[in-house]
């Protein structure tokens, strides 16, 4: 519990005096632009994923629809192939990397300390820095539209259409070096949320007795802590094929364009489960809350969260059934396959006993959390019918796919996620989304979705491959496509009501005069509503103590004599205040923004010009380095912390 | 304490719910059922594609995902309806039983469906290995080359699988993938495009492999597909019930024109594709027909550094020479041109006529090998015609009709697409058509 | 490539050893020393992990090394022209003679750099031992070994790659060359950022700032200089003695 | 609750030592390198002796493995890991990793055929 009694220097509101330091002193601002850009706080870091992850759901999104407009009708002529391949592989790509792996990691960043009760992430700095490399990764993936074009190859960008022969242009680079760069921030993100978990627990929580939000989060780290490196040295070979002349993917030397497609599904099936594990550790959380229940089967929850992690990593050539691989690799796949539905299905079936018997609050959050659990059993099933190689190669690259797997990230990841924001908005932002834009938007979204991706499983099974830029009218395609595109634009306009909702409820919240939301609005059963909302900087005055599972809740309520439950106090009453007195915060910092910002230059440089990496490389190390003799602000704290800051002095 | 600032209860449409799914999944059942989507899975014609079909309908698959998405469906529906609360009404100590959960349950929902999805592998693992099963000594073997955007068919004719087994052990293995893919055939052996014809009810082996990327080769109604890999030679096999026309579409994205290639396989009865084969084996004619002979003329001077055309006078490039007479290097063999129906990577149809629609399977398997004939007959009860005029667009400037990245790569030789001609006038380009047309 | 990769790397070690102000590091306490869930040290936790990320990549690095080798010795084998024309004339029948790619590599001499990169090992968990117990001047002497045998070792691998290029092995000519380069030169730029963290010790060893308080930055670098003779260990083995 | 902070510390208040403290003597470190010296130059000579197959590249493996472990045990300290309730943290941490790394790798080799081919 020492853990969490810091050394306690700085009154809350005062900024330390800062250092200089030679090029940057440590950020003094309160307030504007420049706290964003240096903040090192885990909550404003996850509000910043969040943030640019629907920057990027809008680029992604802009692609859906005119990948959807373009399929409309037959024969149509609203895209050229060449830009609409650019636009299905950019939708597919930026819509993986950077918008659900970011909102995922949103929701990680924002909650998990919150939900552990620690202070703040275990590295606050390199959390930054980790957001800062994936923004500028992402950033700089979508500057190829304006370099000329997007990637062409698919958003698995197989080989050996992946190389330059195949496709001349610069897009690939981008992707691949983009990628590569967002990856950087992935793996320094997931060293940081693990140790954060394994370590950083509040006093009591044992690891039974963690969320299960921060369960699947520590999944998903591990997930991509083991998963990005393997696509890393896949995009090192593409790097080197492209840009120096190397042979890995050159079948004319004798390679074996399937080393590729091993590479990248290592690395992409267990990204598929760690792009849904957060949306189900979210509706973990939030089912029990509206169900006025635990979650059933706490243990099998953690259980088969770990399981689908760990099965992840022993199907990817169920992505290569028809690769030829050979009939026992398919054989043995198969199987592997088949036996994720049990722990996915356990999962269901225990949020289904959640809310069984349960008393059932039927608002937004809750809405989006049943849709998840629907949608994505729809998605499962299509998954168990792909699992069967045999008749997997009549579905797969066929609209079949593309509808399973849009249940499964969009149905499932994307509504768990809306759902989640429902949820934690008055912890965020301290006012309340409104219910009735709320239940409106989750109708729309689900009309909007199921029409347009429902109709893609009958399209898949009819025969529409994917990545078509067109279709004859003798295919017989028309009616269910049209009907895609108009539910696309149903949802693309209900997504985008989260927004909507967003500042709405805001200006009246605001007109209304009404005070920030208490600590717990929901009367919730986790640690980050046993503070005020929105959470104050600090997070915690000081540290919960935890003896149990859903500790909180049960502070509020408590069996009386008869073994009736009573709620012995409310959350408002039980939360901390949020003075914050003399707690000491880790100062803000330039450092993590510049060191980010230098590595796409060096990536520019690899594409353009290697002159150019050299002032990229200059930036890192001094960035390095300035980062690495960075004072500690407050002066007060003797021994050793402050010794970076008399370090300092000595070396320069 | 629940501070939800819904008034009424919440609108849940049990209408919609009730009566959309069931609609949709009717319409679902009745559309993929529907026999106007030559493409349709659900509509297998073949034996292959038959038990691709029967698997999932023996092994129980479809009714267990049936059952599973009634019951989640439904059952969430139904609980989320039945256990509501009215928040604006809602006592927070009214709590429910704090169950924590049920041992027994939650085993019973983790074995239940692993011993279901064991039993379900059973059949699939059974299916995986009978699709790999070869064909009778015999039978045909074709080799199928995917490149952008095309396919190209090599017919085992003689039977010495020459491309499939170049030890002569009788076995296709991996030392037989060394062969590089510009050998030359047999003079018995036949090499055609973008249509394979097979006989009807005989199962044909297939040996895949690609010049550039990764295609993939799918006939929905006959089998499933398999990916031809630059480098790597993978089997599959095709068999058709009944002769027809049977659409198929790369499957794998490969590159700019993806969408624009397509194939199909003709099956023919056994005299018919005997008298196909038999005149494929044939030479072209040099055409005596002044206008077409002048179209040969601008052909020699302008095509046959991509196209190849056996007729025996033709003179090729020297890196062709290994090749001819039968094989087709940068672009398609169109030795019998005129015998096909479809071109540009089936995307064209030669003919106008009934069921001449490339993407329609509705063309007769009986008229195939007189499609020629009867466009030259201007008596034609089937009124079937040469399509002059869009072959003439397309030999004068093809990348605009379709997406291509004609410039050619200097490595490899290869272009990736038809250059187009703009210097040919108007007359040249009838009589290269014309010439086109002899090409049966 | 491997600038990034090294940087990515330099990012991790060099930040994750100098971040020490996460709040929930700091020890003021009753108890003294770090106090975690776990009772371990972040940094150390963090860099454990990091680790366990490289063995993900360096097993796909080696695997690729591998899987290219056998791909291109059967397609010397088989006798692929294209494959036989992209190297060397004199080179290629000695290839095809023996199956084999293995005649360019100069045993004795690749043994020689191995022990020296594994005898760094020991002079950094000596320099380790040294920092931990205050000892500054064997701090400095097996610190500056480390550096220098990770040097020497470094320049061994620059003469051998110039070795291979005059014996016409190019990065771009085929397949094989391709792999051996990006695996033996990501190990290098690996143990070149190994040794700039090592030079960056060194320099606050002499300045005096390097005390029994800092023993954790340097084993933490030492964990990451292990595992790169780790790494080492695995592809002087796979790579170079069995063919 | 004040009886409930009391447990919890307790729960808490294990394995708070780290490994410093039971660091081994310079002396045992220059044993382990010797033992890696001699196995490296065993091995180097082990592909001197002209075996083909099996008995060539086994005891090399073996060989690299235990120089592995070595160095992972002694020098990285992983056999003074602190053992706390569930066991050794970094020592799971890592081998867990490497162990998935073989496994999903050796499955690559697997289907390429190269291994049982």
């Amino acid at each position: 519990m020492a853990m969490m009694e810091e050394p306690l220097a700085l009154p809350s509101g005062t900024v330390a005096r800062s250092r200089p330091l030679g090029a940057f002193s440590r950020p003094r601002e309160t307030s504007g632009l420049v706290t964003w850009l240096t903040t090192v706080d885990h909550k404003k870091i996850g509000i910043m994923y969040g943030a640019a992850a629907l920057f990027f759901l809008i680029i992604g999104g802009i692609a859906a629809l005119m990948i959807r407009v373009q399929l409309a009708v037959p024969d149509s002529e609203f895209l050229s192939a060449e830009f609409y391949n650019q636009v299905f592989t950019m939708h597919g790509t930026v819509m993986v990397f950077l918008v659900v792996m970011p909102i995922g990691a949103a929701f990680a960043n924002y909650l998990m300390p919150l939900q552990v009760g620690a202070r703040d992430v275990a590295f606050p700095r390199i959390n930054a820095f980790s957001f800062w490399v994936f923004f500028f990764g992402g950033l700089m993936l979508n500057t190829s539209w304006f370099l000329g074009g997007g990637a062409d190859g698919g958003w698995f960008n197989y080989a050996p259409n992946n190389g330059i022969a195949f496709s001349p242009s610069n897009g690939i680079d981008f992707w691949n070096i983009g990628l590569f760069i967002a990856g950087i921030g992935s793996l320094t993100g997931s060293v940081n949320l693990i140790t954060t978990v394994l370590n950083m627990r509040a006093p009591g929580m044992s690891l039974m007795k963690t969320p299960v939000f921060t369960w699947m989060t520590l999944v998903t780290q591990f997930l991509l802590l083991l998963a990005i490196p393997v696509l890393t040295v896949a995009q090192i070979l593409l790097a080197s094929d492209r840009l120096f002349g190397a042979n890995f993917f050159n079948v004319e030397q004798g390679a074996d364009p399937l080393l590729w497609q091993h590479l990248f599904w290592i690395f992409g099936h267990p990204e598929v489960y760690l792009m849904i594990l957060p949306a189900f550790g979210i509706v973990s959380e939030i089912i029990p809350t509206f169900s006025r229940k635990p979650i059933f089967g706490y243990p099998f929850m953690v259980f088969s969260g770990i399981a689908i992690g760990f099965m992840g990593w022993g199907v990817w050539a169920h992505h290569m059934f028809v690769s030829g691989i050979g009939p026992l690799s398919v054989a043995a796949f198969t199987v592997a396959t088949m036996f994720i539905a049990v722990p996915t299905g356990v999962k269901i079936l225990n949020w289904l006993a959640t809310m069984w018997g349960g008393k059932i609050i039927l608002n937004t959050a809750m809405l989006f959390s049943i849709a998840l659990v629907i949608q994505f059993t729809v998605g499962g099933l299509s998954g168990v019918s792909h699992a069967m190689a045999a008749h997997d190669t009549q579905q797969t690259d066929t609209y079949y796919i593309v509808a399973h797997f849009h249940y499964v990230l969009f149905g499932g990841a994307f509504f768990g996620f809306i759902g989640g924001m429902y949820f934690w908005w008055p912890k965020a932002f301290g006012y309340m989304l409104s219910e009735r834009i709320g239940k409106l938007q989750f109708w729309l979204m689900v009309i909007g979705f199921n029409l347009t991706f429902g109709p893609m499983h009958i399209l898949g099974l009819q025969g529409m491959p994917r990545r078509m830029q067109t279709y004859s009218d003798a295919h017989g395609f028309n009616f269910w496509n049209m009907a895609a595109t108009i539910g696309s634009f149903i949802l693309g306009f209900s997504t985008l009501m989260i927004l909507l909702n967003a500042f709405v409820s805001y200006r009246k919240w605001v007109a209304a005069d009404r005070p920030n939301v208490g600590a717990d609005p929901w009367d919730a059963r986790t640690l980050e509503w046993s503070i005020q909302s929105p959470a104050p900087d600090h997070n915690f005055d000081h540290d919960p103590v935890v003896t149990s599972l859903d500790d909180f809740w049960h502070r509020k309520y408590q069996k009386d004599e008869n073994g009736v439950l009573r709620r012995v106090a409310t959350g408002d009453e039980l939360a901390q205040p949020g003075n914050g007195e003399g707690v000491h915060l880790p100062a803000p910092s330039y450092w993590p923004i510049v060191l980010a910002g230098s590595i796409p230059i060096i990536g520019y440089g690899v594409i353009y010009s290697l002159w150019l990496v050299i002032p990229g490389a200059v930036l890192m190390m001094a960035s390095i380095y300035g980062w690495a003799l960075e004072p500690a602000d407050d002066l007060d704290i003797d021994d050793h912390h402050d010794d970076h800051a008399k370090e300092l002095e000595t070396v320069s | 304490m629940s501070t939800t600032k819904t008034r009424k209860r919440s609108f849940m449409p049990r209408t919609f719910v009730s009566r959309a799914l069931p609609v949709a999944g009717a319409a679902l059942v009745l559309s993929a059922c529907a026999d106007d989507k030559p493409l349709n899975t659900f509509e297998p014609r073949g034996p292959r594609a038959q038990s691709l079909y029967d698997l999932m309908f023996d092994s129980g698959t479809w009714y267990v995902m049936g059952i599973v998405f009634v019951l989640v469906t439904f059952g969430g529906i139904f609980v989320a309806i039945k256990n509501r609360v009215d928040p604006a009404t809602y006592d927070p100590e009214d709590l429910p039983v704090q169950t924590h959960g049920n041992i027994t349950l939650e085993v019973a929902w983790t074995i239940l469906p692993a011993v279901v999805l064991a039993i379900i592998s059973v059949f699939v693992v059974r299916t995986i290995f009978e699709l790999e099963e070869p064909n009778e000594p015999g039978e045909l073997d074709v080799m199928v080359i995917g490149q952008q955007w095309w396919w190209e068919y090599r017919y085992d004719v003689d039977g010495d699988g020459f491309f499939t087994d170049g030890n002569g052990d009788g076995v296709v293995d991996e030392a037989d993938q060394e062969l590089p893919l510009e050998i030359a055939l047999d003079p018995d052996d036949v090499v055609t495009a973008t249509e394979m014809v097979i006989p009807a009810g005989e199962q044909v082996d297939l040996i895949l492999t690609s010049r550039d990327v990764i295609h993939s080769f799918w006939i929905p109604r006959l089998n499933g597909k398999r990916d031809t890999v630059p480098g790597r030679w993978h089997t599959w096999s095709l068999e058709a019930d009944e002769p027809g026309k049977y659409t198929g579409w790369c499957t794998e994205y490969c590159g700019l024109s993806h969408a624009r290639m397509r194939m199909s396989v003709i099956a023919l009865d056994d005299a018919e594709f005997d008298a196909w084969l038999a005149n494929q084996q044939q030479q072209a004619e040099v055409p005596s027909d002044p206008e077409a002979a002048a179209g040969r003329e601008i052909f020699a001077n302008q095509c046959v550094s991509c196209h190849v055309i056996d007729d025996g006078e033709f003179e090729y490039p020297e890196n062709f020479a290994e090749t001819v007479p039968l094989v087709s290097h940068a672009a398609p063999n169109l030795t019998h041109f005129a015998t096909r129906s479809t071109y540009a990577g089936g995307i064209f149809g030669s003919y106008a006529g009934p069921g001449t629609d490339p993407d329609d399977d509705a063309l007769d398997a009986s008229v195939y090998n007189q499609l020629s004939e009867l466009s030259q007959n201007p008596d034609s009860p089937d009124d079937y015609r040469w399509n002059t005029a869009e072959l003439k667009r397309w030999v004068a400037n093809a990348p605009g009709q379709k997406a291509m990245a004609s410039d050619v790569n200097p490595d490899t030789g290869l272009g990736r697409g038809m250059l187009p001609f703009p210097q040919l006038t108007d007359e040249e380009l009838d009589q290269v058509v014309a010439y086109l047309a002899t090409l049966d | 490539m491997t600038d990034i990769a090294d940087s990515a790397t330099d990012v991790v070690d060099d930040v994750a050893s100098a971040d020490d102000h996460a709040p929930a590091d700091h020890g003021h306490d009753d108890h003294g020393g770090h106090h975690t869930s776990l009772g371990l040290s972040n940094m150390k936790l963090a860099m454990w992990l990091f680790l366990g990320s490289e063995c993900l990549l360096f097993g796909a690095l080696i695997s690729t090394f591998l899987l290219s080798k056998a791909r291109f010795i059967t397609e010397l084998v088989a006798g692929n022209p294209r494959v036989i024309e992209s190297i060397p004339a004199g080179l290629a029948e000695e290839f095809i003679e023996a199956g084999t790619v293995e005649p360019i590599y100069d045993i004795p001499f690749t043994s020689g750099s191995s022990f020296i990169l594994l005898m760094s090992s020991l002079t950094m968990v000596l320099a380790h031992k040294a920092v931990s117990e205050d000892d500054d001047l064997q701090t400095k002497i097996w610190l500056g070994a480390t550096a220098l045998l990770g040097s020497t070792f470094m320049a061994g691998q620059v003469y051998e790659f110039t070795v291979f290029y005059r014996e016409g092995i190019e990065y771009g000519t085929s397949l094989y060359g391709s792999a051996f380069y990006t695996l033996t030169g990501f190990h290098g730029a690996h143990v070149t950022g190994g040794i700039l963290m090592l030079l960056s010790l060194l320099v606050l060893a002499f300045r005096g700032k390097l005390k029994s308080n800092r023993a954790e930055t340097v084993e933490l670098v030492g964990l990451y200089w292990h595992f790169v003779d780790i790494v080492w260990v695995l592809i002087f083995t796979i790579v170079y003695l069995i063919p | 609750m004040a009886e409930q902070t009391a447990d919890v510390a307790a729960a808490h208040g294990h394995a708070h030592d780290d490994d410093h403290g039971h660091h081994p003597t310079e002396r045992h470190y220059w044993i382990i390198f010797a033992i890696l010296a001699v196995l490296t130059a065993v091995e180097v000579a082990w592909s001197y002796l002209g075996l083909e197959g099996v008995s060539l590249w086994l005891p090399l493996l073996v060989m690299m493995v235990a120089k592995f472990i070595l160095v992972a045990g002694e020098f990285m300290h992983l056999r003074f890991d602190t053992k706390i309730i569930n066991g050794r943290v970094f020592t799971w941490a890592f081998a867990a990793s490497l162990l998935l790394a073989v496994a999903v790798y050796f499955i690559v080799f697997a289907a390429f055929d190269t291994v049982f081919a």
